[in-house]
């Protein structure tokens, strides 16, 4: 298991390799110049070419590659050209609100997805079948910025039961009363496509386990329902859904930069439309390795758990 | 004697279909006595699993559901109960073991919890108990290395071992009858011929009943006391095992036996049956077998012939026997 | 204070700021905390790098300056008086006030002055304003409380240049200039300036947060605590004022008419020193006719866009200036919506209609593209409905967005590739034309349309030279009469800014320039 | 020896004229199937007509969408403007059918743009499998640990945010799925026997792999097509949202939705966040069922047994 | 003398359909990024045997003993991994795709599923008509002809050719499947288990069928099954395969009265009997289950569960050779015989 562990974060280094050249190109190649400088209509032709000079742009962006990816090495990602500060600070203050942000809605998404996908499948054709399955397409088709700013006008401001946004109460001591209340819409909103689709998922897959032969076997020895579907359909309806976990990773952390907006969440998802936008490549590059580094760990994390849950996996 | 383990009577189990009525289990009746094998034969699609699935309730729903008969046991109707009944009956006073072994077992428990299962939901045992069961049933299927076994997952034993922990576990809370569904057809002879002897030696050993299902007639021969032979979801033939083979009466037994290739006879080529097994939604009126009936004549196209004994312990549903009968 | 240029205003930037100036403000009541909506991340809290809003608001609160402006951008006293200017006009001597203190309890004196302002001297200087002091040679300490500012050249627009927020020396002086920009231990972590309020902590992406300065020298400020909290979105910024979490945003114009339905906050306009304008691509034909510029700037109903747009609050324009400058000139040229007109002097230009009612000339069809970038939807929509009002004439324009970084790319030097461009300039406290209008700066300069005209460069290329200032008035007057008839530009609106407030803050003064001004007179009322 | 292989007709005792059931082709298996879920109708008949409309738009759009009355900004629905007017006062019906057939061709088109490299991709690495099959998979794996919107973002930004160039960076970015899905059905149809015996009798490699095995693998394609479509349209108006989505003068149902975004809007213009919202949710609605129903009617499973 | 031995040779030759000398078939275990291989499963390990014209081959085994992969290496569905399989005289193991098409029309396959064999969305007739279209044969409605005159032969009514497998039986598929397999006139045809997934009744229907068309057409089959008593009947020669190697080669009549190769004997034992008043037959059960063929055991593969192992067993290797007239196993209780005799 060590040894498959460390061979998976091996292979991780060439699709992080692969990811960084394809965005660095993407990005330096294209034509235009970072926004810091075509700030400053005053700063003379020649500051501006200092400027570029000193930030490397100049350089062919091959040399500019190899430069980037020796300092990242050192775990230096380099300054932000617009907020001047180590993009690595930058990130890492950030980088926890936006975690907890996911984790949140991860825990969100399956705590509500996995009960109803569950008694969904169990009841297939039934009115509460189609209830949920009307229900989780509906998540999956609303776009989440509407949502989010909808919830917003609800809960915060007709009922004021949540704040309108940000992360915890300015000015206020740490409690996690307040913590979860600034918490809860900015999770719900992330977790909405997810949700859907996991229900759907753990749907289709607990419906799958169900028509099996084993558990024909469980019926044949006697089991009641209940147990089953949740003790011999369960385990094996899961094992399939939280790979999913893994997979939602990367839409998460893209849902994360408009749900960041919406709800004003300190997280990297805002700090990376901001940092597009004004061409702030150190910042991007960052952004996108750690969201990569972010994805790939999501799906080592599933395949591991897959194959701690599935006994037929052996490495 | 006294009366059967098990008297299945009139038995229909239909399928609904896009508003067609499929009569996948037409009036079956047979009796189960103690200590009896007896076996179902039939080709694929004759309802043989159906008919068990009915037995143990469990038929396939939405779509199919018992219509009609009685299913006594031990003198009880279990369709006169619910299913509560039925939980108490499945895996306890019947056993049951499916055709695949690769896939019957549930792949993310070890065999140790699968067979402990059983054994602490209907017997009420400790952990401790079940587990000395647990060994036991093993040992008794011919296992060695049993503890390695027990912790171990179904993909790591081969199809027969499946089969062979399939049977411990269908036989450790004692069943007064077993229920064998196409238990060897997916092994091969070798390991056919080893699963075969061991259901034997444990009929033999706790007097138990036993449904076989097969289509494989030396499966039959080598196990069954008596054989009832179904096609189209109705029972044509019942009989017991050496009269059957001797002199089987029914046109469709007939053609069963000479279709298959036999090891100890040379023939150039084989009689077989014309024709193909007809689908429930599409069966023919009268008799089921009129289609490919060689000796088919016009009754049989118009009306169905009734299941009627010809001898003691002996019944066929063909109109040829019924004549003959009345003629005597 | 900030640049003696303009600056295009634009979504990530403009640096605008002046020093606060104190008030002789009593306390009608002390204590209490406001809570400021922003919608940047500040960058640096050190004056002489900043180039964004988000940053000089803050700055205004915690530095303090030479001199600041007033709301009617007059130059007032800040932590020195008003300069002595020397005859020839090329000696600066400003006298500080006594016992300005720094927030750590250092006193402000001539050095830290020097110290600051010859930073800007220095040639590792990486900051954006050296270009500002060309014309100053040297600054002398004269004694612990006066110094002087000499000129090598005349600058009548030198004594706007008085706002930057003074550094203490005691804290800086061993960090090389070079570094001072990525100083960061200063410049973000731990500021110290002479301003009303003393930094407190800057959590990322959430607040900014500061306390009162006790000892203030002019007092310590009525309010014990400011903080910025960071949006990342208006409505997010609106609904937060709708249920109070914030008392101070600055309010788009759209979103007004739900602000005044606020029983709890009231809306404060003033109009924003500031122009928008389309700028036509002087260098390229059609727009190369000065006519052919008049009509569309007749074809354009301005009045309408005030109006609709923004909602009835702004004026329009007519000229490249603001209303709030000493410099406006009181009768220029004025285009009025007219589109038969703009088509008479279209027809005089060689345009007629052709066979689908485009206007043609030589076979060529008026038609070209009206550029803007993605993130701004009024520019966006005023080239939709310019579209449309152009259209009628039988000039057709296609609006077209671009991304900010290649939009400003491919309008300035060296591409200058557009044919019409939709953008505003926010203007600097000294009206000096000379960065946008000289056809010197056609070549790398700010002069992205190519204006040419020699009267034009001839009079801005002395008008700083004038110290008088009605003369230079006239001066400039003459260069703003010239630019509203040839209409190289058509001048859109001079458009308001609104701040919404809620109504327990008082003692509010709304500046055109400068958000953070007079804080430290505001208090609260519960 | 003649070279056309020759079969004496005499005939065999045994002819089985028997057919199984009555007679049903594939597709009117397929049909029947789809049509037996109510939901998949329901959004087959809803999309057909929001479809038709928007085609339709400059025969039943009462209005030039583009047309400008300031005077009448957030205008109430009423009977000139059937949904009411925008913040610059065009007509909103009007705008969304031509903004629908914006959102449509966009979501058409990226998802044929997508679903086409994806099967090729997926074909070519499942049928030959080996390095062939690792490199492209790895790559998959790059683009899938792409946060997608980062990159999507950042190529629609700093390329120009123009309709193809959106279709572009969306198909560029959205074949992986489809390419899984492919390679999937390939790897486990090329071990079907009915692929062998294509190959027993010296098929070409190119004719195997289009005709036998992608009519076969196309089943979990269309799905997935059919949901692409609905997601792009969504993906737009995110990217919107971020003001990258279609741009104007042209209308989109995403940029739509966006410009409505304020809260004066909301509190005094309902009618105008609401409809292009609602038909944003209504459409990737009906394609989500639509595919959820191919998903039930392809199965491979409803006419194999 | 050596003329006469090459003489000899020609004449065998000229019997000898196929020839099977020495053929593995080994699928590399990989593994990694750089699809390393980690190790080969020996599906098929060494098998020698030769077909003659018109006859039928029969090759038993159990489950996972390589049949399949014999057969579709024969077939070069698979790559040989080493190995000749000489057809008609020709070597055509080591042929190119392309130069193998020829050979394409004189050996043709027929499959075990009769569910997965055919294309799910081809009807019947665009199933005949495709070895037609490759080997560009008839053209037009000549085609149709031969299509129809195909069905019939097998015994499918041919007004048929436009529906879809799905319509058809388990039986009815296996026969277009055997049409598909003559549609190009082949010489060989293997089976691989063509009838193990049919109904009893129908199974006999199909048997004759392919011995009716054997008859009619010269036809040599090589026939996998697992089913004994199927191929007892069909065959004229039977093969027993176990991991991978071949066991025993005799005629069918030798190897039924009396198995030689003691897992022939113990596979033979196993068959249930026909008749229950059968007596019952002494069974000889094997211990364990068939090693995995990735890691054969030492020696001869079988000595793990030979009930007559020796000690040599587990190291050397027994060679395939005739140990009596025409029977060939590989055994080293008939070498050591075939040896003392010498
Ligand atoms: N879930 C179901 N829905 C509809 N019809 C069914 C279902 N399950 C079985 N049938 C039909 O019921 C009939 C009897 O099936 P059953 O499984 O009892 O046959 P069997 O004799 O056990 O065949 P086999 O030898 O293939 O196991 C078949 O025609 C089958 O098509
Ligand atoms: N394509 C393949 N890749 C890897 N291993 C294979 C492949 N095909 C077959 N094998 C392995 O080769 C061995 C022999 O398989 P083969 O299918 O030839 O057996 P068989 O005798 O036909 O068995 P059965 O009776 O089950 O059809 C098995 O262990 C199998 O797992
Ligand atoms: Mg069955
Ligand atoms: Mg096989």
């Amino acid at each position: 298991m060590i040894s498959y562990i460390i061979k998976r974060v091996i292979m991780m280094i060439p699709i992080l390799f692969g990811i960084s050249v394809l965005s660095f190109a993407i990005m330096y190649a294209a034509p235009g110049k970072p926004a810091i400088l075509n700030l400053d209509p005053e700063i003379s032709p020649e500051v501006r070419e200092a400027q570029i000079e000193r930030l490397g742009l100049n350089d062919p962006i091959p040399v500019q590659y190899v430069r980037w990816l020796g300092n990242v090495a050192q775990g230096d990602f380099g300054t932000s050209y617009t907020r001047k500060m180590p993009v690595t600070d930058m990130i890492l203050d950030r980088l926890p609100n936006t975690i907890l942000l996911m984790a949140s809605s991860l825990f969100l998404a399956a705590i509500v997805a996995i009960p109803f996908g569950v008694i969904s499948a169990t009841r297939q054709y039934s009115m509460t079948d189609y209830g949920v399955t009307v229900g989780s397409f509906l998540g999956l088709a609303t776009p989440n910025f509407w949502l989010g700013i909808m919830l917003i006008m609800l809960f915060s401001v007709q009922l004021g039961w949540t704040p309108v946004g940000g992360i915890s109460t300015i000015g206020a001591d740490f409690s996690l009363i307040d913590r979860l209340k600034h918490l809860i819409l900015p999770a719900f909103v992330l977790a909405t496509a997810d949700m859907a689709g996991l229900t759907r998922y753990t749907r289709s897959s607990m419906l799958e386990v169900i028509n099996q032969d084993y558990i024909r076997t469980a019926r044949a020895k006697g089991f009641r329902e209940r147990r089953v579907v949740y003790k011999h359909g369960l385990r094996n309806g899961l094992i399939p859904v939280i790979t999913m976990f893994g997979l939602m990773l990367p839409t998460m952390i893209g849902g994360s930069a408009i749900v960041e907006s919406v709800f004003n969440w300190p997280g990297i998802g805002k700090m990376f439309i901001d940092a597009t936008f004004q061409r702030d490549y150190p910042v991007i590059m960052a952004i996108t390795m750690f969201g990569a580094v972010l994805t790939v760990i999501g799906n080592l994390i599933a395949d591991i758990l897959y194959a701690v849950l599935d006994p037929r996996i052996e490495y | 004697m006294t009366q059967p383990l098990l008297d299945v009577r009139n038995l229909k189990t239909y399928f609904y279909k896009k508003g067609k009525e499929l009569p996948v289990v037409d009036d079956v009746s047979f009796q189960v006595n103690e200590g009896e094998t007896i076996a179902i034969v039939g080709e694929s699609g004759s309802g043989k699993s159906m008919t068990t699935l009915s037995i143990m309730q469990l038929v396939p729903s939405p779509g199919g559901k018992i219509v009609g008969g009685e299913i006594f046991f031990n003198g009880d109707d279990l369709l006169k109960h619910g299913q509560d009944r039925m939980f108490k009956v499945r895996g306890n006073d019947i056993g049951m073991i499916f055709q695949e072994p690769m896939t019957s077992l549930n792949p993310v428990l070890t065999i140790g919890d699968q067979l402990m299962e059983t054994l602490i939901y209907h017997k009420k045992l400790s952990k401790k108990q079940a587990y000395a069961r647990a060994k036991e049933m093993l040992e008794l299927v011919g296992f060695s290395r049993i503890d390695e076994i027990l912790a171990d997952y179904p993909h790591r034993l081969s199809g027969g071992m499946r089969q062979r922990v399939m049977i411990a576990m269908a036989m450790s809370n004692d069943p007064k009858l077993l229920i064998a569904d196409e238990p060897t057809t997916a092994l091969d002879v070798t390991v056919q011929a080893q699963i075969l002897d061991l259901m034997r030696g444990l009929s033999d050993k706790f007097n138990s009943s036993i449904i076989l299902i097969t289509h494989d007639l030396g499966v039959v021969a080598e196990l069954a006391d008596r054989v009832v032979v179904m096609y189209a979801g109705q029972v044509v033939e019942e009989a017991d095992i050496v009269p059957l083979f001797d002199m089987p009466l029914h046109p469709y037994t007939v053609g069963l036996m000479e279709s298959v290739p036999k090891l100890d006879v040379e023939q150039d080529r084989l009689t077989s049956i014309a024709g193909n097994v007809p689908t429930p939604d599409n069966f023919p009126t009268g008799c089921r077998f009129v289609t490919r009936c060689p000796l088919a004549f016009d009754r049989c196209a118009k009306e169905q012939p009734e299941l009627v004994e010809v001898e003691p312990g002996r019944k066929v549903r063909c109109f040829l026997h019924e004549e003959g009968r009345n003629e005597e | 204070a900030c640049g003696g240029n303009n600056e295009p205003a634009e979504e990530p930037t403009e640096a605008t700021d002046d020093a606060t100036e104190g008030g002789e403000a009593a306390s009608p009541a002390e204590g209490g905390s406001v809570i400021l909506g922003t919608s940047g991340e500040p960058v640096t809290f050190n004056d002489l790098y900043s180039q964004d809003t988000a940053s000089s608001d803050v700055i205004e609160l915690i530095h303090a300056s030479l001199l600041e402006s007033d709301e009617e951008l007059e130059m007032i006293p800040g932590i020195a008086d008003l300069p002595e200017i020397s005859e020839d006009g090329l000696e600066y001597t400003y006298t500080l006030k006594e016992g300005v203190l720094f927030h750590d309890g250092e006193e402000l004196t001539a050095e830290d002055v020097k110290f600051t302002y010859d930073i800007f001297k220095n040639a590792d200087y990486t900051g954006p304003r050296a270009g500002d002091f060309t014309e100053l040679e040297s600054v002398e300490v004269v004694d612990e409380y006066t110094v002087k500012f000499i000129l090598n050249e005349v600058d009548a627009s030198f004594i706007t240049r008085s706002g930057y927020g003074i550094l203490p020396k005691h804290i800086l002086e061993d960090v090389p200039v070079a570094d001072l920009e990525d100083h960061m231990e200063y410049n973000r972590e731990n500021p110290i300036g002479a301003g009303p309020f003393e930094f407190v902590e800057y959590q990322d992406g959430q607040y900014i947060e500061l306390v009162a300065f006790d000892d203030y020298y002019e007092g310590r400020p009525n309010l014990d605590k400011v903080t910025f909290r960071i949006f990342a979105d208006t409505n997010a910024e609106l609904l937060a004022f709708e249920t109070g979490e914030i008392d101070w945003m600055i309010l788009p114009p759209n979103e007004i008419a739900t602000a005044e339905t606020y029983d709890h906050g009231r809306v404060s306009s003033v109009l924003a020193l500031r122009y928008d304008y389309i700028g036509w691509n002087n260098d390229r034909a059609p727009f190369d006719d000065e006519r052919v510029r008049q009509a569309l700037t007749m074809a354009i109903d301005r009045q309408l866009i005030v109006d609709e747009i923004m909602d009835g609050r702004g004026e329009v324009a007519h000229a490249p200036a603001s209303p709030l400058s000493w410099a406006f000139p009181d009768n220029v040229p004025e285009f009025d919506y007219d589109p038969e007109g703009a088509l008479e002097l279209l027809a005089e230009a060689g345009w007629e209609p052709g066979a689908d009612g485009i206007l043609e000339k030589d076979g060529e069809k008026f038609s070209f593209e009206i550029l803007s970038n993605d993130g701004n939807v009024i520019r966006r929509d005023i080239g939709v409905i310019v579209q449309q009002m152009l259209a009628e004439i039988g000039v057709e324009a296609n609006p077209r967005q671009m991304e900010w970084g290649a939009f400003l790319d491919q309008i300035n030097p060296p591409n200058y590739d557009f044919d019409a461009v939709v953008l505003a300039w926010a203007l600097a406290l000294d009206p000096d034309p000379t960065a946008i209008w000289h056809s010197r700066e056609i070549e790398a300069g700010l002069n992205n349309i190519s204006y040419r005209n020699d009267r034009v460069d001839e009079l801005a290329a002395g008008n700083k030279q004038i110290v008088d200032q009605d003369e230079r008035a006239a001066v400039i007057g003459e260069i703003y009469e010239i630019l509203a008839e040839e209409q190289p530009y058509t001048y859109l609106y001079y458009p308001e800014q609104h701040i919404l407030l809620n109504n327990r803050v008082e003692g509010f003064t709304h500046h055109p320039r400068v958000n953070m001004y007079k804080v430290n007179e505001w208090y609260v009322t519960e | 020896m003649a070279t056309q292989p020759h079969i004496e007709n005499q005939g065999l005792e045994v002819k089985d004229n028997q057919i199984l059931g009555e007679r049903r082709s594939l597709l009117s298996i397929i049909v029947t199937k789809f049509f037996q879920n109510k939901l998949a109708v329901f959004g087959l008949v809803t999309l057909a007509v929001i479809t038709i409309a928007c085609l339709l738009a400059p025969y039943i759009a009462p209005h030039d969408p583009a047309y400008q009355n300031l005077r009448n900004r957030l205008g109430e629905p009423s009977a000139e403007h059937w949904l009411g007017t925008d913040h610059l006062g065009r007509d909103l019906f009007s705008r969304m059918l031509y903004g629908g057939q914006v959102s449509l061709y966009v979501g058409f088109a990226s998802m044929l743009g997508a679903v086409t490299i994806g099967a090729v991709i997926g074909a070519v690495a499942g049928y030959f499998g080996g390095l062939v099959d690792a490199f492209l998979m790895r790559a998959v794996d790059v683009i899938l640990a792409f946060p997608n919107i980062f990159l999507l973002i950042t190529l629609v930004a700093i390329l120009e945010p123009s309709i193809n160039i959106l279709i572009l960076v969306f198909a560029l970015l959205s074949w992986t799925g489809t390419a899984r899905v492919v390679r999937g059905e390939f790897l486990s149809l090329k071990k079907r026997e009915f692929v062998l015996a294509s190959r027993t009798i010296g098929m070409s490699n190119t004719r195997i792999i289009f005709s036998q095995i992608l009519p076969n693998a196309l089943g979990p394609v269309i799905v997935a097509a059919t949901l692409a479509v609905g997601s792009f349209i969504l993906a737009e108006s995110a990217l919107s949202f971020f003001g990258l989505g279609v741009q104007p003068p042209h209308a989109s149902w995403g940029n739509m939705l966006t410009d409505s975004q304020s809260v004066t809007i909301f509190r005094t213009a309902w009618w105008y966040p609401t409809f292009p919202g609602l038909l944003i949710l209504i459409t990737v609605l009906c394609f989500n069922f639509i595919g959820d129903g191919l998903r039930d009617a392809l199965d491979p499973r409803v006419i194999e047994k | 003398m050596s003329l006469q031995l090459m003489d000899q040779e020609t004449k065998v030759d000229k019997d000898v359909l196929l020839e099977i000398r020495g053929l593995r078939k080994y699928f590399p275990i990989k593994k990694g990024f750089f699809q390393r291989t980690v190790g080969n499963v020996k599906a098929v390990d060494g098998i020698t045997f030769s077909i003659k014209k018109g006859e039928t081959f029969g090759l038993v085994g159990e489950s996972g003993c390589g049949k399949s992969s014999a057969g579709r290496t024969i077939m070069r569905l698979y790559e040989p991994t080493e190995g000749e399989i000489i057809f008609d005289g020709k070597d055509i193991s080591t042929l190119k795709e392309r130069e193998l098409l020829p050979y394409r029309r004189d050996i043709q396959m027929v499959f075990q599923d009769p569910f997965s064999s055919l294309n799910p969305r081809k009807t019947v007739g665009a199933i005949l008509r495709e070895p037609l279209s490759v080997h560009g044969l008839y053209k037009g409605k000549e085609r149709q002809e031969y299509i129809e005159k195909l069905m019939d032969k097998v015994g499918l009514n041919p007004s048929y050719a436009n529906r879809y497998p799905h319509e058809f039986s388990g039986g009815q598929r296996q026969r277009i499947g055997i049409a598909r397999a003559l549609a190009l006139n082949p010489k060989l045809i293997i089976g691989d288990e063509p009838v193990s997934a049919l109904d009893v009744s129908v199974q006999s229907q199909v048997l004759n069928l392919m011995k009716d068309l054997q008859e009619e057409f010269g036809l040599t089959y090589l026939f996998i099954a697992h089913d004994l008593g199927v191929v007892k009947h069909i065959s004229d020669r039977i093969g027993v395969m176990y991991l991978g190697n071949m066991m025993e080669v005799s005629s069918k009549k030798d190897l039924y009265a009396e198995p030689l190769h003691p897992y022939s004997q113990a596979l033979l034992s196993a068959v249930p009997k026909s008749h229950p008043s059968e007596k019952k037959r002494d069974r000889i059960l094997l211990q364990g289950d068939i090693p995995n063929p990735s890691n054969p055991p030492t020696g001869c593969v079988f000595h793990t569960r030979c009930p007559k192992a020796m000690d040599h067993c587990k190291v050397d290797i027994p060679e395939f050779r005739e140990v009596r007239k025409d029977r060939y196993i590989a055994c080293h209780l008939y070498n050591d015989e075939v040896a003392s005799s010498k």
